[in-house]
């Protein structure tokens, strides 16, 4: 499907099949729990158990991201990443990252954050540690990872930059490291 | 006191004040890992401990290297995990991460409100009817169905369908779904917390599948 | 023309303090008050907490216009009181050729916005200081519109 | 007018992980042979996709939106006499088995999709309007399982789905279209 076809579907999915809500609740939401990470652990723990959260939501997230854009098997990486992020991104946090930053192998590229629902209001703690060590939205990726394993793409997920650590963008990068063809399930092809 | 009971009709009042929009499914994940999350958090600090207090007893349970969080995807193992469900720091964690939440809630509504005009609001009736249909819309996109007062610092909020614990079945539902009514409990102090007055909040599973939160005003 | 806005915690203990001034006519904002006045402010704005709270008591209201004075009648202090209650004092001149009734009212509730704004930042706890300088920036911004 | 006897979920094993009933009609057999049944099914299902000849599968089918079956080659429909069983599967292998009364289908296309929230309306994206109604009731029912069985925060996935809540969307799903 083109790249503007998915716009539209994604524009109808988002007005007439996602239930709204404000974001302040969910912003918040993850802000307590940001915080109550970073109270008892190191930012590199932190960064692990937010991972670990967004892995077990994509698990679950993928089955409703399928149920409700009725979508098939992306027929490359590329189309995954325009899936991600005109569908995905846009049906669940209202936002359409950019796609950039291809490798030469077509096996990686980032997505630009122009605006990010996990952010709004979020100054890190003065401490310098925080700045070059925490990834704020870190449950992100896991949710990426978790989403696209259920569909046979072992990949790592990871942000690059972010500008709540003052980096001029915010960029998550996508590196497909497998396609586990063997557990593609029968019947599909 | 049941023949006291005031039965408040709770109204109806959508408002719509904020911009930024999402699908409410990602806030039903978010609150739906908070269990694991706070069950997770709450092993690792005990590793953490009990590896400095073994060392100086010399003794460990062989229990104590299973890695909690190599458990089959899905996270929910964690939850057959009697002593660690019970444990009071996830118990304290999930209150504490509604009580924060609470806070600032309330603190947002008041502001959106009333343009800044009256923030004061002494009767504690109102507060609770906030909670009864703001916050709890905003947090489980319903209202609180029947809110009920004795007028002497005692409330009831009544709630006939709890989102993320009526879709629970088995026996181990009563025991797991404390977890989760001690966020909702955390909300409701917080926003007391914030309105000043201190009050004791219990939730109570009914047979019937409803939450009873009972509120005593101190 | 100089203020002096100070955000007081629940506990008494001061959160937030700038001094600026006017921004109106072609001025650049900054503040005239001197060294000695600027030491003394804090004191005078500690010793009316004591007013507000009666106030407060007396007639049920969040906001109180000239409670009290400086220098001889020469500043006036204003305060809002926050939801949490927190208290938004602002230390200011009168100045009959502005609305300043209306303006500093306005102004006070804008801080409560950027208030409640910094509440929804998950690292900031009530009652802490605030120390970010993008709410220096913000309270400035607030204040060229009014004052 | 279909009537709407039994739905089997598998999980990616084949595994049985759901069975109920919704009306009364096919024979009841021992929760042993339900698992049997559902191990053959997934047995069957897969090799019948190993067997397909690769150039007759159909390639345009991907990515029209109003068809989430990704079960293209493998086993699809059983019909006897009797029933018709329908295999659909998500992307992520999950399967759900419908078992119908074989009675034509009667209800309008048309209608199925004013009267379904959840059908396609944009202009830009050709709909197959063909659907046919165990199809579309099978995407609702992969739609409440993404809802309520995995919004279920005690659900663990691909074991035994035992929730209140699915159960109940679940029957008032299947009489809205048992409904006349």
């Amino acid at each position: 499907m083109s790249s503007k076809s998915y716009k539209s579907l994604s524009d109808d999915i988002w007005k007439n099949r996602v239930d709204k809500i404000n974001s302040e609740v969910f912003t918040l939401t993850y802000g307590s729990i940001v915080a109550q990470l970073c109270r008892d652990f190191t930012y590199a723990e932190v960064n692990t158990q937010l991972e670990k959260m967004g892995y077990n939501i994509g698990l679950r997230l993928v089955e409703e991201f399928f149920a409700k854009t009725g979508l098939g098997r992306c027929t490359s990486f590329k189309d995954t990443s325009e899936v991600i992020s005109k569908i995905g991104f846009k049906m669940f946090l209202n936002i359409t990252p950019t796609v950039t930053n291809w490798s030469g192998d077509g096996k990686q590229f980032s997505l630009i954050l122009d605006d990010n629902p996990l952010t709004d209001f979020v100054e890190l703690p003065e401490d310098n540690n925080a700045a070059n060590e925490l990834w704020y939205s870190n449950v992100l990726c896991g949710v990426l990872r978790g989403c696209l394993e259920m569909v046979q793409l072992d990949c790592d997920v990871y942000f690059v930059s972010d500008v709540l650590r003052g980096d001029p963008i915010t960029e998550m990068r996508l590196k497909l490291n497998k396609f586990l063809k063997d557990e593609v399930p029968a019947g599909e092809e | 006191m049941s023949n006291q009971l005031h039965q408040t009709v709770v109204e109806t009042d959508v408002d719509n004040d904020f911009e930024k929009q999402i699908n409410v499914s990602c806030l039903e994940y978010l609150l739906m890992e908070l269990g694991p999350l706070a069950l997770r958090i709450t092993d690792k600090l005990e590793k953490y401990s009990s590896s400095s207090t073994r060392e100086s007893n010399g003794s460990g349970n062989g229990n104590d290297n299973k890695q909690v969080d190599d458990f089959h995807y899905g996270g929910v193992e964690l939850f057959q995990n009697e002593s660690l469900v019970s444990n009071e720091i996830n118990n304290q964690m999930l209150d504490n991460f509604g009580f924060q939440i609470g806070k600032i809630l309330i603190e947002q509504l008041i502001f959106l409100k009333n343009d800044g005009i009256s923030t004061k609001m002494d009767e504690i009736l109102d507060i609770m009817k906030i909670i009864a249909r703001d916050v709890w819309k905003m947090i489980y996109q319903k209202q609180i169905d029947n809110l009920r007062t004795n007028h002497r610092g005692t409330f009831v909020l009544i709630d006939n369908s709890h989102r993320l614990i009526s879709s629970m079945y088995g026996p181990d539902k009563h025991r797991i779904s404390g977890l989760y009514l001690n966020f909702s409990c955390g909300v409701i102090k917080g926003v007391l917390n914030q309105s000043a007055f201190k009050a004791n909040v219990e939730a109570d599973l009914k047979s019937d599948g409803s939450v009873h939160y009972t509120i005593v005003v101190i | 023309m100089s203020y002096y806005l100070a955000v007081i915690g629940t506990m008494d203990n001061p959160i937030y303090e700038l001094e600026f001034g006017t921004f109106k006519q072609q001025n650049n904002g900054k503040s005239l008050l001197n060294q000695k006045q600027l030491e003394l402010i804090p004191f005078i704005i500690n010793s009316s907490l004591d007013l507000i709270e009666d106030l407060q008591w007396k007639f049920n209201k969040n906001y109180f216009k000239n409670y009290d004075n400086f220098n001889n009648n020469f500043y006036k202090l204003s305060c809002y009181l926050t939801f949490g209650n927190m208290k938004l004092i602002l230390l200011h001149q009168l100045d009959d050729n502005l609305k300043n009734d209306d303006n500093i009212k306005q102004f006070l509730f804008e801080i409560n916005e950027l208030y409640v704004k910094t509440m929804l930042n998950p690292f900031y706890n009530v009652n802490e200081k605030i120390k970010s300088e993008a709410f220096d920036l913000k309270v400035k911004a607030v204040a060229r519109k009014y004052l | 007018m279909i009537m709407i006897y039994s739905l089997y979920i598998l999980n990616r094993a084949g595994g049985l992980i759901y069975q109920k009933d919704f009306n009364k009609g096919l024979k009841k057999i021992t929760t042993n042979d339900y698992l049997i049944l559902s191990g053959i099914l997934h047995g069957v299902h897969a090799i019948a996709s190993n067997i397909s000849p690769p150039s007759a599968i159909p390639s345009t089918i991907y990515n029209n939106p109003s068809f989430t079956n990704t079960n293209k080659s493998g086993l699809k429909s059983i019909e006897t006499d009797f029933f018709k069983m329908f295999i659909f599967q998500s992307l992520t292998g999950i399967k759900f088995v419908l078992i119908t009364s074989n009675n034509p289908i009667s209800k309008e296309p048309e209608n199925i999709n004013t009267s379904n929230p959840d059908s396609f309306s944009s202009s830009d994206i050709s709909i197959n309007r063909n659907i046919n109604e165990t199809e579309s009731i099978l995407r609702k029912i992969y739609a409440l399982y993404s809802d309520y069985v995995m919004k279920n925060p005690f659900y663990s996935l691909e074991m035994p789905i035992r929730c209140d809540l699915f159960d109940l969307k679940l029957t008032d799903l299947i009489k809205s279209f048992s409904q006349p």
